[in-house]
């Protein structure tokens, strides 16, 4: 996730920083303009479309029903899955998922399964052979920075607009008829980068080919933590860490704001 | 295949339409930040997003031809693009068509400028239903002019079916599904010439000869949408530049 | 499939051409020599050796048993599997099928699944639950043109004249009976490619190599057209299109009789 | 996740342990002949060699970087490192954690030395007991130094974690599988930075300062302890060649 | 894995063999017209096809040797070639008798003649009923020199084994099945040595040396068929070219 | 399984080789030190360190229930497998066995299964229904030469240590109760490399890289030979072959000994 930029840019970036603005004139905890559509894929059971910026992602949802695995055979099966198609950016390849990928979609997969955000015990059919089984497919479609974050957001999204078709006593589908998922919370991943001491939200694909160091900060509405990811490169002290919480949990609430309202027009 | 379907009902298809009819289509111009060139269309209930790249230096460079650059096409279809989810990944169906595309594309791009390099088409369907190909190939078209990609002409591209006997254009996915042939064509307007041309099912020679003529019509309006999407794009962006 | 041949040989091959001449003396309609040998690989429960001039191909059909596809339960399945082996040519490799082999099995599959001339319907051992399995594998040995033909004609006669274990109702196998495959047309392919304006029949490698452009039709016996593919450069209009249809029923006819006579020989 | 599990008796945890309190350590060092440098790793449960190759020639080539070396990090469980065996080969877990190790190693190399090369760290779990990426960047990190790899400072790894409400260190099995939050990290001594911190569970603010406080206690701890590993295996050896 | 069979009625073997008898072989020079040298082998129920391709420069290009050439060789069974369909593409015991294969070969080539090449063998099973691997590599030598490769000697390779305590020559399906061991062996026979030599089962040292004997035996009679095939071979272009 | 070394170090071994010396110092029939250590990873049922020279390797043991192959439905299911990990040699890389670590795999498999030192038939629960399933993992942790003597001893020693959870009569786990594996025999290979007419046993990685020839010879506790394989270059005559049996079988009693002892003290 990486671009080449000349030291020149690097430079000039960072003089900018120090008279405290961005390149793209943005202050340091602004967004870039942030879309949210959602339904866009009607053939999934959810989907959310999330451009923030230029960046576009789409993420699906589909349900199926199957055996629970053995350790949990209380709850339903959820597996997210993440492409970094070719599509998105000149440095994308075809081919299996690679190291990227498979963080992203690892790192969203824990954003949604430790906060708690869907109530997989309500997925189970009957305990110990049939559960509700949840995909979630995550498509980069431009690639311009902040990928965690798109991606966070389509995800939780698409899942709280997902209708799964419902389903009788002995599991057969009642033709028509639609249930929402159980859906307990709006976890909202927010990342920051720093570069040169400064500390900014929401990363501009060229602020990433710059940065000292990245980092996810993931909140709830009850203001909790729910997790948190490092980048792969750099070191943070401590009290950054703790400011850039309190900053998450400002920035998490107005996406949960947005987000809320997206959910009440679908209904 | 066959199911009991009326597919004609007082002389129009399943979906309302005309034989002669196709569904409705919207092309959008430049759609990605990153990409050199792209679309996106919208055709009856498909969904579809086409980037291209280049011409850069050809990957792996074995590839490289010493005489024009090479046209790489892909078609992947979304897991969430169809009812039951798709295995992630390619298949065996999208690299069979993005063989097709490239023979579709290939004939009307004019790749000798760009010795080593290559042209790169990558098709997303994020919502199907029948006709991706065709729909794929139109976009890609599009999406290759926005890139500046030097081209004789635009490649429009239409399946012709039968269904209950009849030759009609555009299939739906009943159609597809349960009707007797189905002919996706790619037409090179100015050469008068199909670039795509596939057949599975069940067709006389009159019966054919009938689909490429229907087929044949329904790439010209589809040609039509293409140059009026590239249109309104360049006058638009005139516009703001001034 | 391509191979490289000079311009030199390109302009050579084109203006014999125009005398009406093909490279190897054959009229414009001539197939190559054709061998087909039924039963070569006795293990498998049908086969057929192909060679059309140097090409050769095999094709082996296998049955075993198992579950319908969930939206085709009363159907058989049916699967085919090509490998352009590095045996073959000095350009095949080894590994994963490529785009070429899978093109090719896909054609030869959709040949003859789409023109019904298997009746996938009487595979059926208990509806949704048990049905026949084929499998059709085609090995190229020897590859000097024209591989659609050689291999659509292989998996026809191997399907032909395939034998299967015999079943009693229950399903099992009854020691030492064999049937034969539900057959009910027999298509075949024709592929021919446009040099220069002119349109020719069964294309060695040479001329493949310089080719404009190429199609392939396939035809049954009541005159229909079940199959067409145009190949992966060039273009054609519509006249030629109809014409190399007309020829494509000739020359159908005529391999048909060939493979009747080899089918009645078997019996 | 959390179970019915009682954490804490008379003020000590399941294994006896205070809060604060690490699991034992053992680490020897250069136990492999072929590598460039080696270590072993006995962490509680926990049993992992580590194996350092280079600096050599980046390989494939796109890798490699005009002004520096390039760090890999593999980290691998044989398939009988756990109860239920694992599918041997590479897993998604195993190369998330090879991500993260990277990231918490290279802060702290010099690799501005030696351009176009790459350095490679395998990490090897033979017994997995909670915590193995943190006990294999702690290994890693001591391998590195043997191998000669310049380097700022060495950089020690330790878990900090919630349980029954209570921040405690380096969870073992039973807290790691249902605790309530696991906050693996791994610390630049010197500059007083995390350059490991990864976080899955439920934290509040104050918690997670807490948190951060021990774990850095037990980083130091652990750095003593790669430390002494370093220095006993030179003081053998000169000793050895004097 | 021994079964109640009887191996041996009136002195006669199975399939009526004597002990020290060859099952029936056939070899064929130059059966395709792609490959640089080929040969086609059907010996007792086996259907082997065999392919050369080189010297050619070798492919990827650090499998290169500065001082000679290297031998590829791939064996591969046709999904067909067995009773119960095999999955298509390479298994692990492909890649195994691949190795073997190019083991038993190798000493009897001159490949310092060529170096940075490689000379690639096929072998190509149609199909299978016992001794695969001593019939590939006694095609596989006649391919090569038909493909005019430099070599020392050509390599015959025949199995001897056990069955019913008793040491025999060329195991059938049922004796490889079911009887006590199987020792397939390759032989130089100007330099008199055993360059394939497998064996799984249960030899003491006397049967050891007996079917080592016997085996010996074996391959020098399928020496004398690959002369011939060549020998018939070339007098037949011999005459055809006059 | 080759490292470069120069013609000068072929020499120098083979010059000292013809007074009778290997480089190293060692008889041509010692063994390096040989360590065995068993029980090393604990989570496994059975496992066992073992290092010869600078050899080092770790075979696990693991036992699962499944079902049995159809075509051996009174034996439990058997399956060995080797990584030879980037860890163990600059040489090795990472990513799907190669053709050396799949024969490595496949020659310790067979030296067990058809040694017959495991009685398959005791791992059946209920017949062509549910049998206990045994994988063997080789992990190759440092290459110095000779790995099919430390993967070989350090498979047999494994199995023989596996303690596998006890059931009862209907196949449930007994909690708390352990069975061993039902051990037959003790098969142990030998491996010997020829350089210029020498015969040396237990080859170091600089003799295997000026090795003319190698073989294999697994012999068992009664004398018998149950598995041969020579290695990928060079070949043997009948006289060298015989010769390096007979010194097999001593080399073989000294280990199986030494692994007795093993077994003794872990009881």
């Amino acid at each position: 996730m990486s671009s080449v930029l000349s030291d020149i840019k690097k430079d000039y970036i960072i003089s900018l920083l120090k008279t405290g603005k961005r390149e793209d004139g943005r202050g340091f905890d602004d967004t870039r303009n942030i879309k949210i559509e959602l339904g866009i894929a009607s053939k999934a059971n959810g989907s959310c479309f999330v451009q923030i910026g230029d960046t576009k992602v789409i993420a699906g949802v589909q349900c199926e029903m199957g055996e629970p695995f053995p350790d949990t055979p209380n709850q339903g099966v959820f597996t997210t899955n993440a492409e970094l198609i070719p599509m998105a950016s000149p440095d994308f390849e075809a081919g299996p998922p690679r190291e990227d990928a498979i963080e992203l979609a690892r790192i969203v997969d824990r954003g949604i399964r430790e906060s708690g955000a869907v109530d997989f015990q309500k997925l189970v059919i009957k305990e110990g052979e049939l559960v509700r089984v949840l995909f979630v497919d995550l498509h980069i479609m431009d690639y311009n920075g902040n990928l965690f974050d798109a991606c966070g957001i389509a995800a939780i999204a698409a899942l709280h607009s997902t209708k799964m078709p419902a389903l009788d006593e002995e599991g057969n589908k009642i033709e028509g008829e639609f249930v929402s998922l159980p859906m307990k919370k709006i976890p909202i991943p927010c990342t920051y980068v720093k570069i040169a001491d400064s500390i900014l939200y929401d990363p501009s694909i060229e602020e990433e080919a710059v940065m000292d160091s990245r980092i996810t900060v993931t909140t709830e509405d009850s203001g909790k933590i729910s997790a948190m990811q490092k980048g792969d490169v750099g070191s943070f002290k401590k009290e950054e860490i703790l400011d850039i919480v309190r900053r998450s949990k400002i920035k998490g609430d107005e996406i949960r704001s947005l987000l809320n309202e997206k959910f009440s027009e679908m209904r | 295949m066959e199911k009991d379907i009326k597919f004609f009902i007082d002389g129009k298809r399943i979906d309302g339409r005309a034989k002669d009819e196709l569904r409705p289509i919207k092309i959008e111009v430049g759609v990605l930040k990153r990409a050199d060139g792209s679309s996106y269309i919208e055709w009856g209930g498909n969904k579809i997003f086409c980037a291209v790249y280049g011409p850069r230096e050809a990957y792996p460079r074995f590839l490289q031809k010493s005489d024009r650059a090479i046209l790489k096409c892909r078609y992947n279809m979304a897991s969430f693009a169809v009812e039951e989810r798709k295995r992630p990944g390619p298949s065996r169906r999208g690299v069979e068509i993005g063989k097709v595309t490239q023979g579709a594309l290939e004939p009307a791009l004019i790749l000798e400028n760009f010795p080593k390099c290559m042209v790169e088409v990558n098709i997303e369907v994020i919502q199907a239903s029948a006709g991706t190909r065709c729909a794929g190939i139109t976009a890609a078209s599009v999406a290759l002019a926005n890139a500046g990609i030097p081209m004789k002409e635009l490649v429009p591209a239409c399946a012709a079916g039968k269904v209950d006997d009849q030759i009609v254009l555009d299939l739906c996915k009943e159609e597809d599904n349960y009707g007797q042939a189905d002919l996706p064509l790619a037409l090179l307007p100015r050469k008068n010439e199909f670039s795509l041309l596939q057949m599975d099912g069940d067709l006389s020679e009159e019966q054919l000869e009938e689909a490429l003529d229907l087929g044949r019509k329904g790439c010209l309006e589809v040609f039509e949408i293409q140059k009026q999407a590239l249109k309104k794009k360049y006058i638009t962006e005139d516009v703001l530049n001034e």
